[in-house]
């Protein structure tokens, strides 16, 4: 209970951060301490596989490729500047409204909630049945999902065609 | 029963997401809040997974395509952002409005 | 100049009868909603048995007298009349003013039915005669053109036939249009000779054309004399029985009728002896008119002189008319001498003024310089038309015209008060911006979709931030208005 | 756990061909040089797919398989087709649209083709999974065609736009998913229909997250207020793109948000309301905002947009009453119509670009003198987008009218709504007639009419005419159609 | 298989037209000259075929068109339609005749105009609703670009005007349609079907759709306020399309309202019989007070139009044979009569390219030809008898007075008015182009010529002959007009 309470502080922690600091490089690490505080949200609540996965892809990943965006823009991208547009106060009341009316709305439905029993071995077999089964055809799309988006990155970031 | 906290932590969190792409100059800075939202709704369906009973465990697999989509998206968006800074030289969106009304 | 005063008064003439026959014809649509038929026949069963009866017989009844009025130039739509005068001929003239404008009195004796059957009606013929009569006569006295002079002379005999009808002397008043006939168009084709030969139509400018002209001279004296009524002329015959049917019907009609008979004997003598007698006031060549133009005057003469006589031989005019209305009424020896003695002194006073002059010429010109001002522009009645009905209708035209330009198309295009609303706020903002806002909608449209297009700021954030704010408004609206 | 048969993949033939269809391109596209590149590789890809139509048309529908992920029905047969047919249409466009270089053509095409891929499986889904996972995959497939134009500011630009709105609105719009499958406990579409007309189904949460997917559905098919991005990704896109992107993608987005409407909306007074009023609001802005436009493409844009609200009309009549069949069949039938009259219109405006350089309106000016017979198709065109007889628009427009009326009384303000803004954009359509037409001619220069263009202007043209003429066909495809909830 | 030639014929042509190479004006002139002509021969055919003693339809063509919305391709004539079907051929011809001195894009041109032609005579001949409003659809576009590209200075905004008007009116009629489709019992859009069912929809949905519907109407007759398209549309216009835009298409509206709201919705058409009578005053009164304050000659025609029409509302109201006959009486001899008016104008506009009343003066001197011809077609069209304006106009108020109605009566006697204001307004007109002194600078303008003259000629023949039997017309409608007095008067309370 507590460390699931550390990890939610700090996530929140962090993603305040990531939205508010003036440097950009720094949001980006402060992003990844965010990513890795849900991965051990994740671990809490039984879904080991997903933690693995979310360590994997997103820190490994996402952010690589983020911090590899930042630095080829790195000459624009200065610290010294405004951070935040006009658009500050408006925001902060959407967001605000947003987050009230679904916490609400989600303190006002009733849901019979139990614990659900988790199999010894951990997730990561069950996860893998499923994906061959239920979830095949999804699997398969996102694969080609990630063929396009492969393309496409090439392409536009690409030098061909110009 | 942690289950009510956790989806007002995803709320939060989701919140704090949107507030930053609506507020970050940076390209790349509304990229990284719009992870905050993904994994928003990815601590609402492993939640869900742990405390109600969903059909096929779709609460620990649908967070696996998010986040291959997240990773698909990011990638696509940063070729876009670097795309467009070859040509204009700057990643801050409120100056890229060549294009309104 | 001329040919434009005659197009004036075609189209004076056309307008002013259309306002007649306006009535006329929802009388007609009155007569056929009643009676469901407009034979006279079936029309006149239809009233004997009660089918039109009452005050819609009435109003019917008037309204197709406006028929008569506006045709037969009777007050308040004589002003044609005069006007037409304008006409190129004075052949045209006659067939303008003595015979077409007949079919009026034709039209109110064909229906004699509808005003034998309604008291209130004939009395509206009979008391709108008299006064055209009078009227009219009022205006000759003064007239100086003498195609004019004529016409008003028409005017007022057919005002005489008119009440006549009215009166209930139907065989009075047709008969009188008859003998009429005859020594008008004697009257017109003599003045058409004396224009011929004096090429003038003033009377002023004549004067001692007898000399020159004996056998239009002698056949116009003998139309005068028919027209003022003296016997045994045909004029005489006629216009007794007139007289007679409107004394027997109300003495007040009777006095104006003989009074206008005194003022049509004294206006035709004055015409006759400006044009005939006396010195010659300008330098006219004139001559005789040739063959073609004389025989038919003396043929004319002839008829004015014996027709009313022979018409009276036995009842021979009524036999011929028939009207259901009984035996003819018994002569009545006051009636005539009165009659005859309004004529006569009519004549005698046109003598006294423009043969012997006694009494100076413009004795009354300069004695009541108002009345003669008055007579002379026809009692004004030109000018108040032309204040009360063709001014306000022209204005009345543009105005709605311009309402229709403005407003309707303004208002119509923009679907109601919003256009006003907007063009009232330009007016206050900008004062310069204000124009007549015709493409209502267009406009309105525009700017809606100006103000709108002020989301698409290019901003991609602003665009973001519309998103949220519209999910989170959905959000709201669904949970706390509903 | 459900078995799952995986044998059932033999429906997905279609998808499978268009997919190898796809690869092949890309493999072939290596090996071809590039100056005939752009003939053969779009020839193959074009050919490809038109292939794909008859197996599409005469493979058997089958329903749900799968895991009820998907749902190979006749409903989403006949919106393959119209994305099929579409990215035909666009593909041969792209053909003579020269900013598309050379050398990325063969990436082009079989980004494309991934597209029409990503779309088939859009309008089959019957699971929020699918339906998150295909939606993101046709958004990012036309993020990187809408940025196609390399030296192009606007179309980096119309990309960047893209993208944040889209990746922006995806994130909304999964976490409204969650939220939608917390509280039922299923991504099932028919599983959940069945518990949210269980007693008390509809939660506060649902609703919370059914209005957040709204925002996902919105964005996709352009409806206010989450049409931002199309004005933008419209007139900075390649042309063909764009074509596309408003001919399809709208297509697919309507499948599947009438597919969801029908089993979450259906019998709820106050959502159908929420979406009469979307329907209404978006119609009209999207014609008051058309009405300023002097850019031909960013005119459509807003055009597309007002037409959103006119198929959204069809849906709000579909999820009103217990007979759906009239309001489906008008969205099928609109969509299919509009993706008529879109590609015919971009096919012209493609043409007219070759020759005057730009979009502008105004640059039209007296082209009908030098050019009669690509400004008379232009004008069947426009006459069909304003819904005028005889042409395919009014068939689309009046059973749109119609569904709606059949709705019944309380939905009669939205037809008036419907009715105003068809006579408000005939303005801005004429406005384009006007240009062509009556403004003063510029020069006598031809357009080259490039064969292929000329010929998709004209079979659209024909058909779009033909569908008013002789619409039996039209209309009992369409019915049958019909996705039975 | 008869009605279907003579309605795709013009079309027929036009699309032949297409394949005209570039700069043979003559030859597209002669196809168009010839399908227009080819279709006035067939109506005349069906005219001379038309069995006047029958009240149904006749030449009837019935076939499925669309199986699924029960939507038929049905064409037939009957009493109502006859007349316009002959008008629309004859005036089409005309039209296309006097459209020689057209020069520029003269292929386009005859394009529209057929294709105009062919929606005119569709509306005309639909029995199917659904049918009806697609030609009815199709006669705006060509209108839009015959008046937008041909048409005076201010071309494009009357362009536009007429074509947002009418399209707005459209719309909302057609949603009208829809909502008689699903209330019909057998879901139909066949008139006479629908007609039948009648007394099945309630007196409520009678009265809205027959509000939707007329808006519909109005726009097009136009009745006042819905009329200020007209006077810009005409103006601008090129004097063929003038002429077919007050010959026929204003026809449209009212052959609109008698053939589908007086037979579809007879509770409604009694209900609102007094408004409308209110708003045929208004036309009458408000047309010719307007047409007498302008100064554009054809403007004033124009307003005349709005006048005239609302005779035809008048007698509509009325409900009663004479005014029915007359209604529609008054529909054929508006369209002759102003169209020989516009032709008129034209004729002179050619010449001296202007039509300021003020600017002329004498002209009955200069082109004494003309100013007859011209004085033939204003005395009908102010209802001079003995010509065919005369019988139509009297027919509608005799029709309107007949009403056991004090109000009627009243409106008919106040409508009268405008009679006398019509005359007034062309005698001024009369007055101050043809007579007085000859203007000097119109000196030399040439007599009318040939082509004018074969166009004009036919019409004033026709309003002569007309004016002395006009029974030739009357009796077409007198069957049908008396089956559809007998079926209000059957439901009158």
């Amino acid at each position: 209970m507590l460390i699931l309470l550390l990890f939610a502080v700090i996530a929140i922690i962090a993603a305040i951060l990531v939205v508010s600091m003036k440097n950009i490089m720094h949001c980006a690490l402060f992003l990844a301490l965010f990513l890795l505080s849900v991965a051990g949200i994740f671990f809490y609540l039984d879904a080991d596989f997903l933690g693995i996965v979310q360590i994997l892809v997103y820190v490994g990943g996402i952010i690589v490729l983020i911090l590899f965006a930042v630095m080829l823009t790195s000459r624009v991208s200065s610290a010294l500047l405004e951070q935040t547009n006009e658009q500050k106060g408006l925001a902060i009341a959407a967001c605000l409204l947003l987050a009230a009316a679904i916490t609400a709305a989600a303190f006002r439905t009733p849901l019979a909630t139990t614990l659900n029993p988790v199999k010894a071995e951990g997730t990561t077999h069950f996860t893998g049945e499923l994906l061959l089964t239920v979830y095949a055809l999804p699997f398969e799309i996102a694969s080609i999902v990630l063929l396009v988006a492969l393309i496409g990155a090439i392409v536009l970031a690409g030098k061909k065609g110009e | 029963m942690m289950f009510l906290p956790l989806i007002g932590l995803s709320a939060i969190i989701f919140a704090i997401g949107v507030y930053g792409a609506l507020t970050r100059r940076n390209a790349i800075g509304i990229l990284m809040s719009l992870e905050l939202m993904f994994n928003a709704a990815n601590i609402n369906l492993v939640t869900a997974n742990k405390y109600l009973n969903l059909e096929n465990s779709v609460g620990i697999i649908f967070p696996i395509f998010i986040i291959t989509i997240a990773a698909a998206e990011a990638a696509v968006g940063l070729a876009i952002i670097l795309s467009l800074y070859r040509q204009t030289k700057t990643v801050y969106v409120e100056k890229i409005n060549i294009m309104k009304w | 100049m001329k040919k434009k005063s005659a197009s004036d008064a075609g189209k004076k003439a056309f307008i002013t009868n259309k306002f007649g026959d306006f009535g006329f014809s929802i009388g007609i649509m009155m007569i056929f909603a009643f009676c469901g038929t407009l034979n006279f026949g079936e029309v006149a069963d239809a009233i004997s048995k009660g089918t039109l009866s009452g005050s819609a017989l009435t109003l019917a009844g008037i309204l197709v007298f406006c028929g008569a009025v506006g045709k037969s130039a009777q007050f308040p739509l004589h002003v044609w009349l005069p006007d037409a005068m304008e006409g190129p001929t004075p052949v045209s003239a006659l067939i303008h003013a003595a015979t077409m404008v007949a079919a009026g009195v034709y039209l109110v004796a064909r229906t004699y039915f509808l005003y034998a059957a309604s008291p209130t009606a004939s009395a509206v013929v009979a008391y709108t005669g008299v006064f055209t009569a009078f009227f009219a006569a009022t205006m000759a006295l003064v007239a100086t053109d003498i195609k004019r002079v004529l016409a008003f002379s028409t005017v007022s005999q057919l005002g005489y036939m008119i009440m006549a009808l009215g009166v209930g002397g139907y065989t009075a008043g047709m008969f009188h249009l008859t003998t009429h006939a005859f020594f008008k168009a004697l009257l017109f084709l003599g003045a058409g000779s004396v224009i011929h030969g004096a090429a003038t139509q003033d009377i002023r400018d004549m004067g001692g054309l007898g000399k020159h002209m004996k056998i239009t001279m002698v056949t116009f004296f003998i139309a005068c004399l028919a027209i003022s009524g003296i016997p045994p002329f045909s004029g005489f015959y006629s216009k007794d029985e007139v007289l007679l049917a409107a004394f027997n019907y109300s003495k007040p009609v009777y006095i104006v009728a003989t009074f206008t008979a005194f003022m049509t004997a004294f206006y035709m003598f004055r015409l006759f002896f400006r044009t005939f007698t006396g010195e010659m006031r300008t330098k006219l060549h004139p001559h005789e008119s040739p063959y073609t133009m004389t025989i038919p005057l003396m043929v004319l003469a002839a008829l004015s002189i014996v027709a009313g006589w022979l018409f009276v031989q036995g009842h021979a005019f009524e036999s011929l008319v028939h009207f259901k209305e009984g035996a003819a009424e018994e002569g009545n020896a006051l009636v005539v001498w009165i009659s005859i003695a309004a004529s006569v002194i009519g004549i005698g006073l046109a003598l006294a003024v423009y043969v012997l002059k006694i009494v100076p010429d413009g004795f009354f010109r300069n004695k009541f310089p108002r009345i003669h001002k008055v007579l002379i522009n026809k009692w004004y009645v030109d000018e108040f038309y032309d204040k009360t009905v063709i001014k306000p209708s022209l204005n009345l035209a543009r105005r709605l015209f311009s309402f229709d330009a403005k407003y309707i198309d303004g208002a119509v295009n923009l679907t109601g008060i919003i256009n006003v609303v907007i063009s009232k706020l330009h007016n206050v903002f900008d004062k310069a911006a204000v124009d007549g806002a015709v493409n209502g909608v267009a406009e309105a449209a525009q700017s809606g979709g100006g103000l709108l297009r002020r989301v698409q700021t290019g901003l991609v954030q602003n665009y973001m931030l519309l998103l949220v704010a519209g999910a989170a408004l959905a959000v709201v609206v669904f949970f706390f208005v509903k | 756990m459900n078995t799952v048969s995986l044998k059932d993949f033999i429906y997905l033939i279609p998808e499978s061909f268009v997919l190898c269809l796809g690869i092949l391109i890309l493999i072939l596209d290596l090996f071809t040089p590039v100056n005939i590149r752009r003939k053969h590789v779009l020839n193959i890809s074009v050919l490809g797919l038109l292939l794909s139509l008859p197996l599409l048309v005469y493979a058997p529908p089958k329903g749900l398989i799968l895991g009820d992920m998907v749902s190979i029905d006749t409903y989403a047969i006949f919106f393959k087709c119209i994305i099929v047919l579409s990215a035909v249409f666009a593909l041969t466009m792209a053909k003579f649209y020269a900013p598309i270089k050379d050398e990325v053509i063969g990436e082009f095409s079989a980004l494309v083709v991934f597209a029409v891929l990503g779309m088939m499986f859009m309008v089959s889904s019957s699971d929020l999974l699918m339906i998150f996972l295909s939606v993101e995959f046709v958004s990012i497939a036309f993020f990187i065609l809408t940025g196609y134009i390399k030296n192009d500011p606007k179309s980096a630009e119309g990309a960047l736009k893209y993208f944040l709105i889209g990746a922006f609105s995806a994130g909304i719009f999964v976490y409204g998913m969650s939220l939608v499958i917390i509280s039922t406990g299923t991504s099932n579409l028919k599983a959940m229909s069945g518990i949210l007309h269980a007693p008390a189904g509809y939660s506060p949460l649902f609703l919370t997250g059914f209005l957040l997917m709204l925002v996902g559905f919105g964005y996709k098919i352009a409806m206010v207020p989450f049409h931002t991005w199309a004005p933008d990704a419209y007139e900075g896109a390649p042309t063909p793109v764009t074509a596309l992107l408003s001919a399809a993608s709208k297509a697919a987005g309507f499948a599947v948000l009438l597919r969801v409407a029908l089993a979450a909306v259906t019998g709820r007074a106050d959502l159908v309301l929420a979406l009469a009023v979307l329907s209404a609001l978006t119609m009209t802005a999207g014609n008051l905002m058309a009405l300023q436009q002097n850019n031909v493409k960013r005119l459509l844009a807003y055009s597309g947009i007002a037409h959103s609200g006119y198929i959204l009309m069809g849906v709000v009549a579909a999820c009103s009453g217990t007979e759906p069949e009239l309001g489906i069949t008008s969205v099928l039938l609109y969509a299919f119509v509009y993706m008529l009259m879109n590609i015919g219109v971009f096919a012209v405006i493609i043409a007219f670009f070759n020759k005057t350089g730009n979009d502008d309106m105004q640059s039209y000016s007296g082209i009908s003198k030098s050019n009669p017979y690509l400004s008379l198709v232009l004008v069947v065109f426009l006459v069909s987008l304003a819904g005028i007889p005889p042409t395919a628009g009014f068939i689309g427009k009046f059973y749109v009218f119609s569904a709606i009326i059949k709705a019944g009384p309380k939905f009669l303000w939205l037809a008036i709504v419907g009715i105003m803004n068809s006579v408000v954009a005939l303005y801005y359509y004429f406005r384009i007639a006007y240009f062509v037409y009556f403004g003063a001619q510029k020069d006598d220069g031809k357009v080259e009419i490039t064969a292929g263009l000329a010929v998709i202007a004209g079979v659209t043209a024909g058909l779009a005419l033909l569908v008013c003429i002789y619409p039996g066909p039209f209309i009992s495809a369409a019915k049958v159609s019909v996705l039975i909830p | 298989m008869l009605l279907t030639l003579v309605t795709f014929i013009p079309l027929i042509g036009g699309l032949a037209l297409l394949f005209v190479p570039k700069g043979k004006d003559d030859i597209v002139r002669g196809i168009a000259t010839a399908a227009a002509a080819v279709a006035l021969i067939l109506s005349v055919i069906v005219l001379l075929g038309y069995d006047k003693s029958l009240a149904g339809m006749q030449f009837v063509e019935h076939r499925i068109w669309i199986p699924s919305l029960n939507v038929t391709y049905y064409l037939g004539v009957d009493g109502l339609s006859i007349a316009m079907l002959v008008l629309t051929t004859l005036l089409s011809l005309i039209s296309v005749i006097y459209s020689y001195n057209i020069t520029s894009r003269v292929k386009e041109y005859f394009f529209f105009f057929l294709l105009l032609e062919t929606g005119m005579l569709g509306v005309f001949l639909a029995l199917d609703f659904f049918l009806f409003y697609v030609f009815w659809e199709i006669t705006l576009v060509p209108m839009y670009f015959l008046i937008g590209i041909w048409g005076g200075p201010r071309k494009e905004y009357a362009a536009i005007k007429f074509f947002l008007y009418t399209l707005f009116g459209s719309v909302i009629m057609l949603l009208g349609i829809i909502a008689l489709y699903f209330a019909s019992p057998s879901h139909t859009f066949n008139m006479l079907e629908l007609a039948e069912q009648a007394p099945t929809f309630t007196k409520l949905f009678q009265n809205v759709i027959y509000a939707a519907l007329f808006i519909g109407f109005a726009i097009k007759v136009p009745v006042f306020p819905f009329h200020t398209w007209l006077p810009d549309a005409h103006v601008e216009a090129p004097t063929a399309v003038s002429v077919i835009l007050a010959g026929v298409l204003l026809k449209m509206g009212t052959y609109g309202m008698l053939r589908v709201s007086f037979s579809i919705l007879p509770q409604a058409v009694l209900y609102f019989a007094m408004p409308l009578a209110v708003l045929a005053m208004i036309n009458i009164i408000y047309g010719a007070y307007c047409a007498m304050a302008q100064k554009d000659l054809k403007k004033m025609i124009a307003y005349s139009s709005i006048n005239h029409m609302g005779y035809v509302l008048l007698g509509m109201a009325a409900m009663t044979t004479a005014g029915l006959n007359g209604a529609i009486f008054q529909m054929f001899n508006h369209g002759i009569i102003t169209g020989a008016l516009f032709l008129l104008v034209g004729v002179i506009y050619d010449r001296a390219h202007t039509r300021d009343i003020e600017g002329f003066g004498g002209l009955g001197s200069i082109m004494p030809v003309y100013t007859g011809i011209m004085m033939v077609a204003v005395f009908a069209s102010l209802g001079l008898p003995g010509l065919s304006g005369f019988w139509s106009e009297f027919m509608c108020f005799l029709g309107a007075f007949q009403v056991q109605n004090t109000w009627m009566k009243i409106i008919t006697g106040l409508s009268a008015i405008g009679i006398v204001v019509t005359a007034a307004y062309f005698l001024i007109m009369i007055q101050k182009v043809f007579l007085g002194p000859a203007n000097e600078k119109w000196k030399s303008l040439p007599e009318i010529n040939r082509r004018e003259l074969i166009t004009v000629v036919p019409l004033i023949v026709i309003m002569v002959v007309l004016g002395f039997l006009p029974r030739i017309v009357m009796e077409l409608s007198s069957k049908n007009v008396d089956s559809m007095v007998k079926m209000l008067g059957a439901i009158k309370p």
